[in-house]
């Protein structure tokens, strides 16, 4: 990529997230309550993707590190009576030390392909199982926080549905722009090598290993992060819904419909799945037709994925690089 | 004769692999600065013993030493950081990213900065003719520029020592003899070479000395005139009326 | 005010709990139905899923309360209910429960609930009451006991209350052995195998609908006969699915719950009403506190005179409703919002039918006890 | 016997061949030579019915099979020895061998054929056996003639059966060609090692990015210099 | 304490051969095709509802219901194969991920508009029935299922092995081109096996229905279930899904009873994972594929 094509996707980034930071003055709480969680995916989504789409590294157990973030948090502040910062901060740091134990067991026992992606689905169940078993968290009982108190928002982080809009549109900001930095450093490098085939790249001095390990802390710190913000804005945990395999299926369907290995995809594809996913809600739960949710949204993902195989922003993109071009050039 | 120290050992090395032995007891030299042909038919154990040297697979027995320093446990990318590179006998380009960025990757190994190693990824395509194809995909490579492209990421890791799996198999002769140059270039500035290669013609017109294994033993070596004139070597590999190098 | 106050209802209408999730959907929808007739205040209830989800309680209570709902009804399941209220008290919008019977629930420092329905504390120290007094009619009590329980909210809170309670009141009978399972389980039969090595005399299960149904039917085919099969305060036998699955093996299997006031003329002619108008289920718990989470808003409604969700808020810590249809005092909100004059009475399969044999003030018919061999029905 | 006429095929937006057009009389060996990339295998494919052309045509003995898939080009005895052998890796040599006969042309004569290849190839009989996947090399390519000639075939078309050879086997694999030539099948050769196939066909073509650059008899071209150095790279 | 863990571990051994053909579907779809089916628990909860529905409406009981299960089922994996797999199999396994979760999706969309929500149970006399055999008291269902499973696994095992359409089926998986180059149908052999594939999990489905409760999230917790299976016996080998199964129906069964039952799901999961690390290619797996 040059310098000009970065210079204009940097500048359609910033006008994006420019549109997004406006857009709580002229819409309606429902509208930014699906904003929220459109850039809550958007997040997991470009987490997951810094894993998958640049390393290579396909996971089916991210649910794992929402869950570590989200207890780690949860039971800091309700348990501990800590700061949520810090709370955040204790999950990140577990979360990569969990990720990196997964990694490194895959790798020192060469567990490559689609059975390292197993081994990530049976690591984060077996997770999902312990939380489930453990009282001091509450197990299957569950863990609630108490209703927040009266404090500055930015030092309890909880708040009302624009507060927890913005601290998501912020994780994205931020997430975007540190894939972004990464993918271009030598480490970007290294990455693709190892994702395009490792073995190669470790003969022309890849060191796959940590390469790979650090991109699996990344990811997992990353993905704990918005598992935090997510806990305190859900208020009660549940092993099943914080880590269970639901979330990790959920959260990596944006980036791939949106379109795997890049930068916007995950974010379009989050604008396109979340809407989905809630319109045909309504219309299930209006009409009292239960099974048309479900229906509805795996016939669209379907189609997605069967009609524009690499996702919808690349076919996107190209058009809109075309168009750019074109217009310079008239 | 005052033989140059030798850069690479091999002491003994074997390779088993359930039941099979590929590799069995082979140990030589190759002196630094040297060209040294490794041939022997197919299944012979050539490219094992090129993955054992690089690291790509453990010894079952015996040990590789370079440059006086044993390589045991090493990883593969530890022993390219030493100095040895090698190519793939099935090309492994990588295959989303452009000619120059997969140079690039091999290159970063010494670079410091990335503006650095475009640089040198970039002088390395274009001594090796692929300088005008450094924006197309790899994957949209031909099989000779697959090759060559092999050859460019080896290269970018500046190494003292090179293997190089039948890089030239399928090449036209014409193809064939540019690279060559090449590799003769390269020897001139001191690069130690290991290459495995089918063609006679190929191996005759370059290599100092010739290793020849069999059933993954080492049978003979010597000078590449030596060894093609040396019967076991007629009979297991180039065969009666041989008029190989066209 | 000329508006409908718009009222929402959160259950878990799909999922696991979908079955008496429904069920109080059917209630609610009747109580609405009711209420247009007497002409009470005007009401548009909204429903919202949780899909058996507990953390989807607060999604739906977000987003009824953003589609301008001053009050909400809800949502059957502890967890759920939780996470509802978590939302409702950000929001400062009453949640009437119809059901849910954690004790964290008022104990989380809520100041919008009000629950209708037994907390597990009160439910288990009755039904430990009831079994006690089961045990003094009987020449042939039972010496041990074996407890069966559903690993979730639900069923570790009510557990951890039986505990307390058996050892406060200081039955005499040995617990051998609690065995959990999960919530998700397709099949019991280990558990139930498990049970039945203790050879435990009284079996307390702690169950919801479906799993209710598996554990009988290993019963049955591992001819395990306990002397009385008691749930201490959980859903299951007295629902149609449960008669409906088991047929004859459904009979004789007790269970502690609030239920229908059977002896109020009233109550029992609106339970007659539902039946003839919807062959196919019960008036049955689900329904009845259902139901009467509807009258309590709108009886609210009555004399708030106002959509404000305050005034409603208001109006609710008022609440005092004497006559009313499932059995107990009369409706009142204490402090944590919590109707402490719920009864609870022991029902009894009998016939496929669920009947209250228990307290002797309510009781209806005499209880069958020990219960009859599965292989000689 | 078979026609090929003004074949353009493609992959996407690549344009592998351009307009291609040859024949092969009865019993003739035709080889093919090119650079890498030039279009050979694509070819092949196409005769076989793998690839589909975009235009153009293919008749065998008077019949156009264009459209046909790879089960009607086979069925109507054309055979190939694919580049890179393809064999069944994991299956026994016999089951490789007896998968050549499934096509109904060739279920009769299935025990006459498999006793025909042993003959051929005595080292494969020595290893019925065995798993395929752990044969030499060589073997490997013998496999797969094996394999070709067990569909009852008339005509014969290799792709690249030296390749990655040792020279010992290099040479008993062009034996094996030119015994199949000398028992009657028509065959293809598509081969890097343009000497040898050059010297042992009986007409040649040399096809340069998608397109026939040269037809001759095969020693006329090799003995050309211009040829030599514009078109073979020797 | 002797018949306790009999019984159990009985039980644990039927219901391992009916979860042994659930697996062997997942693991002749991916030997053949590479193709890793996420929607195979959709596929098996499918077959419940045939049985569960066969049951509801013509009083056949679900042994009996075998053989129509197993046609459906064969026409649903051909016609899947075709129109929608067939276009993934050389795509990456992110793409075939998302194409199975949708057809996860549907499926169970479909399940809840036609059945609901709730958990359907056959209240079949028989499904009460148990024989004493040594002692040991089992669960005549149970019983049914294992026995017919055994031998669909059997007729698999002898039509893969010794039929030409079965060794045609091997040559696909094993070479998909070279089984071009000689002639083989492959796109039919493919819709072959995934018919196979899918009528495996339908039948197995059917088997379960009378002990299962069905419903259409117990998919998910299937679909988990015959990947544990899997891994552990070998992905693409039909020995390892028998023994796999087996292994499986016994560990959950002891699991629970050494453990609180709660946690037996660890236990399979620790397997797995031990698995996974110690010899990544299963038990009876070929090394390299
Ligand atoms: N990973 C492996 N597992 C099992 N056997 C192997 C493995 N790699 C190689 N072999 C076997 O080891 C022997 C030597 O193989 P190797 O690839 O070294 O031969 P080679 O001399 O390079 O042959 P060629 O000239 O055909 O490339 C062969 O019989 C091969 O089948
Ligand atoms: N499946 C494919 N998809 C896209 N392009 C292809 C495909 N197969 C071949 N090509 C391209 O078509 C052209 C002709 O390829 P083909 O394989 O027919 O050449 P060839 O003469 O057989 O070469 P070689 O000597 O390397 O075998 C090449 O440019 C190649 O890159
Ligand atoms: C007794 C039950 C109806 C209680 C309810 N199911 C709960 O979760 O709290
Ligand atoms: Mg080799
Ligand atoms: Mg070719």
């Amino acid at each position: 990529m040059n310098n000009a094509t970065t210079r204009m996707w940097g500048g359609l980034a910033i006008a994006f997230f420019a549109i997004m930071a406006f857009l709580p003055v002229v819409t309606s709480d429902s509208i930014i309550a699906v904003l929220t969680l459109i850039m809550m995916f958007a997040f997991f989504g470009q987490a997951w993707n810094l894993m998958m789409g640049y390393v290579g590294q396909l996971s089916l157990g991210h649910g794992l590190y929402i869950g570590l973030g989200a207890y780690a948090c949860a039971v800091s502040v309700g348990t501990f009576g800590l700061s949520p910062w810090l709370g955040i901060l204790i999950g990140a740091v577990i979360s990569a030390v969990v990720g990196a134990f997964v990694a490194w067991l895959g790798f020192r026992f060469a567990v490559k392909g689609i059975y390292f992606t197993l081994l990530t689905i049976a690591v984060a169940e077996l997770g999902r199982l312990s939380f489930e078993n453990w009282s001091f968290v509450g197990g299957n009982a569950g863990y609630f926080l108490r209703v927040a108190q009266d404090t500055h928002p930015l030092l309890s982080l909880r708040g009302g549905t624009t507060f927890y809009y913005f601290c998501f549109l912020v994780l994205s900001i931020l997430g975007f722009w540190g894939t972004a930095l990464l993918i271009r450093s030598r480490l970007g490098y290294f990455w693709r090598a190892i994702r395009e085939d490792e073995d190669a790249a470790r003969a022309i001095g890849v060191r796959a290993l940590r390469l790979k390990i650090l991109a699996v802390m990344i990811s997992a710190a990353m993905t704990s992060v918005g598992g935090s913000f997510y806990a305190l804005l859900s208020g009660s945990l549940f092993p099943d819904t914080m880590m269970g395999m639901r979330f990790s299926i959920e959260i990596i369907i944006a980036p791939i419909i949106g379109g795997m290995g890049t930068l916007f995809g995950p974010i379009i594809g989050a604008f396109f799945v979340i809407p989905i996913n809630e319109i045909s809600n309504h219309a299930a739960q209006s009409m009292g037709i239960f099974g048309l949710n479900t229906l509805i949204y795996g016939v669209l993902i379907l189609m997605v994925i069967v009609f524009l195989p690499d996702g919808i922003w690349p076919p996107v993109a190209k058009r809109i690089e075309r168009w750019m071009k074109g217009g310079a050039s008239s | 004769m005052s033989q140059p120290k030798p850069l690479l050992q091999v002491q003994g090395i074997t390779k088993r692999f359930s039941g099979l032995t590929a590799v069995s007891q082979v140990s030589f030299d190759v002196p630094e600065g040297k060209i040294m042909g490794l041939i022997g038919p197919n299944g012979a154990g050539k490219t094992t013993c090129f993955q054992m040297i690089a690291g790509a697979m453990k010894p079952t027995q015996g040990s590789v030493v370079f440059d006086g320093r044993s390589l045991d446990g090493l990883n593969p990318e530890e022993i390219c950081e030493l100095g040895i590179a090698r190519t793939f006998q099935v090309v492994r380009p990588l295959q989303e990213m452009t000619v120059l960025d997969n140079a690039m990757v091999g290159a970063l190994l010494r670079a410091p900065s990335l503006d650095e190693a475009r640089d040198l990824a970039a002088s390395t395509l274009d001594q090796i003719g692929l300088g005008a194809k450094k924006d197309i995909l790899a994957m949209h490579l031909t099989l000779p520029d697959r090759k060559m492209l092999e050859l460019a990421k080896a290269l970018a890791t500046q190494p003292r020592l090179l293997l190089l799996d039948e890089v030239m198999a399928g090449l036209r002769p014409t193809e064939a003899d540019e690279v060559i140059a090449v590799l003769r270039k390269l020897n001139g500035e001191g690069l130690t070479i290991v290459l495995v290669e089918h063609v006679m013609r190929i191996l005759m017109s370059i290599a100092d000395h010739v290793a020849v294994l069999h059933h993954g033993e080492l049978i003979t070596q010597g000078t590449p005139e030596a060894v093609t004139r040396d019967p076991r070597v007629i009979e297991s590999y180039l065969g009666k009326g041989a008029k190989h190098g066209h | 005010n000329n508006h409908p106050t718009k009222v929402g209802v959160i259950l878990p209408t799909s999922g696991v709990l979908a079955f008496p999730g429904q069920a109080s959907r059917r209630g609610v929808e009747f109580a609405g139905m009711i209420n247009k007739e007497r002409n009470g205040p005007a009401m548009e209830l909204i429903y919202a899923d949780t899909e058996s989800k507990a953390e989807n309680g607060r999604v739906a209570a977000e987003k009824l309360i953003r589609e301008g709902c001053s009050v909400l009804i809800g949502c059957w399941d502890t967890g759920a209910t939780i996470s509802a209220a978590q939302a409702c008290e950000a929001a400062k919008v009453p949640l009437v429960i119809n059901i849910a019977s954690a004790p964290q629930i008022t104990e989380q420092g809520f100041t919008q609930i009000f629950r209708n329905f037994t907390p597990a504390t009160q439910l288990v120290s009755n039904a430990v009451q009831r079994i006690r007094e089961l045990a003094a009619k009987t020449d042939d009590p039972p010496k041990t006991a074996t407890v069966l329980y559903v690993n979730d909210t639900f069923g570790q809170s009510a557990l951890k209350a039986m505990q307390a309670e058996w050892a406060k009141q200081n039955l005499p009978i040995e617990i051998l052995d609690t065995i959990g399972y999960d919530v998700r389980a397709k099949d019991l039969s280990v558990e139930v195998a498990k049970a039945k090595a203790t050879g435990a005399e009284l079996l307390l299960p702690i169950t919801r609908v479906n799993d209710a149904i598996m554990i009988v039917r290993e019963m049955v085919k591992q001819g395990y006969n306990p002397k009385a099969i008691i749930g201490p305060g959980s859903p299951g036998p007295y629902e149609k699915a449960f008669t409906d699955a088991l047929g004859k093996y459904g009979d004789d299997y007790m269970v502690c719950v609030p239920w229908l006031n059977v002896k109020n003329p009233r109550a029992v002619e609106l339970a007659k009403r539902f039946e003839a108008m919807d062959s196919k289920n019960r008036f049955e718990l689900n329904v009845g506190f259902s139901y009467e989470a509807v009258d309590i808003v709108a009886d609210a409604l009555r004399r708030a005179k106002s959509n404000d969700a305050a005034a409603i808020h208001a109006a609710l810590k008022t609440t005092d409703i004497k006559d009313h249809v499932m059995w107990g005092g009369p409706i009142q909100f204490n402090e944590k919002g919590q109707n402490p004059n719920i009864g609870v009475a022991l029902l009894q399969n009998q016939n496929s039918e669920p009947t209250v044999v228990g307290p002797a003030e309510a009781a209806v018919a005499e209880v069958v006890y020990p219960m009859r061999p599965f292989n000689e029905r | 016997m078979l026609a090929v006429e003004n074949l353009k095929v493609r992959y996407g937006e690549a344009e592998a061949l351009a307009d291609v057009s040859l024949h092969i009389l009865p019993g003739e060996i035709v080889s093919v030579v090119g650079a890498n990339g030039a279009g050979k295998t694509t070819l092949i494919r196409t005769i076989a019915g793998m690839v589909k052309a975009a235009q153009g045509r293919v008749v065998f003995d008077g019949q156009d099979i264009t459209g046909l898939d790879s089960t009607g080009v086979c069925e109507l005895g054309i055979a190939q020895v694919p580049e890179g052998r393809q064999i069944f890796p994991s299956l026994s040599v016999v089951e490789n061998l007896r998968l050549g006969a499934t096509l109904r042309r060739a279920q009769a004569d299935r025990k006459q054929n498999l006793s025909r290849v042993y003959e051929t190839f005595p080292r494969l009989a020595e290893r019925q056996k065995q798993l395929a996947g752990t044969l030499s090399g060589g073997e490997q390519q013998m496999l797969a003639i094996g394999r070709a000639l067990m569909a009852n075939p008339r005509l014969v078309m290799f792709d690249e059966p030296s390749l990655g050879l040792s020279p010992i086997l290099t040479e008993e694999m062009f034996g094996v060609v030119s015994s199949l030539h000398d028992s009657g099948f028509s065959v293809v050769l598509v081969e890097q090692n343009v000497v040898e196939s050059l010297e042992l066909c009986d007409r040649a073509y040399v096809l340069e990015t998608g397109n026939i650059a040269l037809e001759g008899d095969g020693k006329a071209l090799l003995g050309d210099d211009r040829v030599r150095q514009a078109y073979l790279g020797l | 304490m002797y018949s306790l863990y009999a019984n159990v571990i009985a039980g644990g051994v039927l219901i391992g051969i009916v979860y042994a053909l659930i697996a062997l579907g997942l693991t002749i779809m991916f030997g053949v095709m590479r193709v890793v089916n996420f929607a195979h628990g959709e596929l098996v909860v499918l077959g419940m509802y045939i049985g569960y529905l066969l049951w509801l409406s013509l009083d056949i009981t679900p042994v009996m219901a075998v053989p129509l299960s197993a046609i459906i089922m064969f026409c649903v994996g051909y016609v899947l194969q075709i129109g929608l797999i067939n276009r993934f199999i050389r795509r990456p396994h992110h793409a075939q991920f998302i194409l199975f979760i949708g057809l996860a999706l549907i499926i169970t969309g479909i399940h809840m508009l036609v059945f609901g929500p709730d958990a359907r149970s056959i209240a079949d006399p028989s499904s009460f029935e148990t024989y004493e055999v040594f002692g040991l008291r089992l669960d005549a269902v149970r019983l049914y299922g294992a026995a017919v499973a055994l031998v669909m696994i059997a007729l698999l095992l002898l039509f893969l092995r010794y039929s030409s359409t079965g060794s045609a089926i091997r040559a696909a998986a094993d070479n998909q081109t070279g089984a071009q180059a000689i002639g083989l149908r492959v796109n039919r052999l493919y819709a072959v096996t995934a018919g196979i594939g899918v009528a495996c999990a339908g039948v197995a489905g059917t088997l379960i229905s009378p002990i299962f409760d069905t419903q259409p999230y117990l998919a998910g917790e299937l679909t988990l279930l015959a990947f544990i299976i899997v891994i552990i016996g070998g992905m693409g080998s039909l020995m390892g899904a028998l023994v796999g199964g087996i292994l499986i129906g016994v560990s959950e069964s002891v699991a629970a009873l050494l453990i609180n039952p709660a946690m037996k799901a660890m236990f399979s999961y620790g397997l797995m994972i031990l698995v996974l690390l110690l010899r990544p290619q299963g038990l009876f797996g070929v090394k390299q594929r």
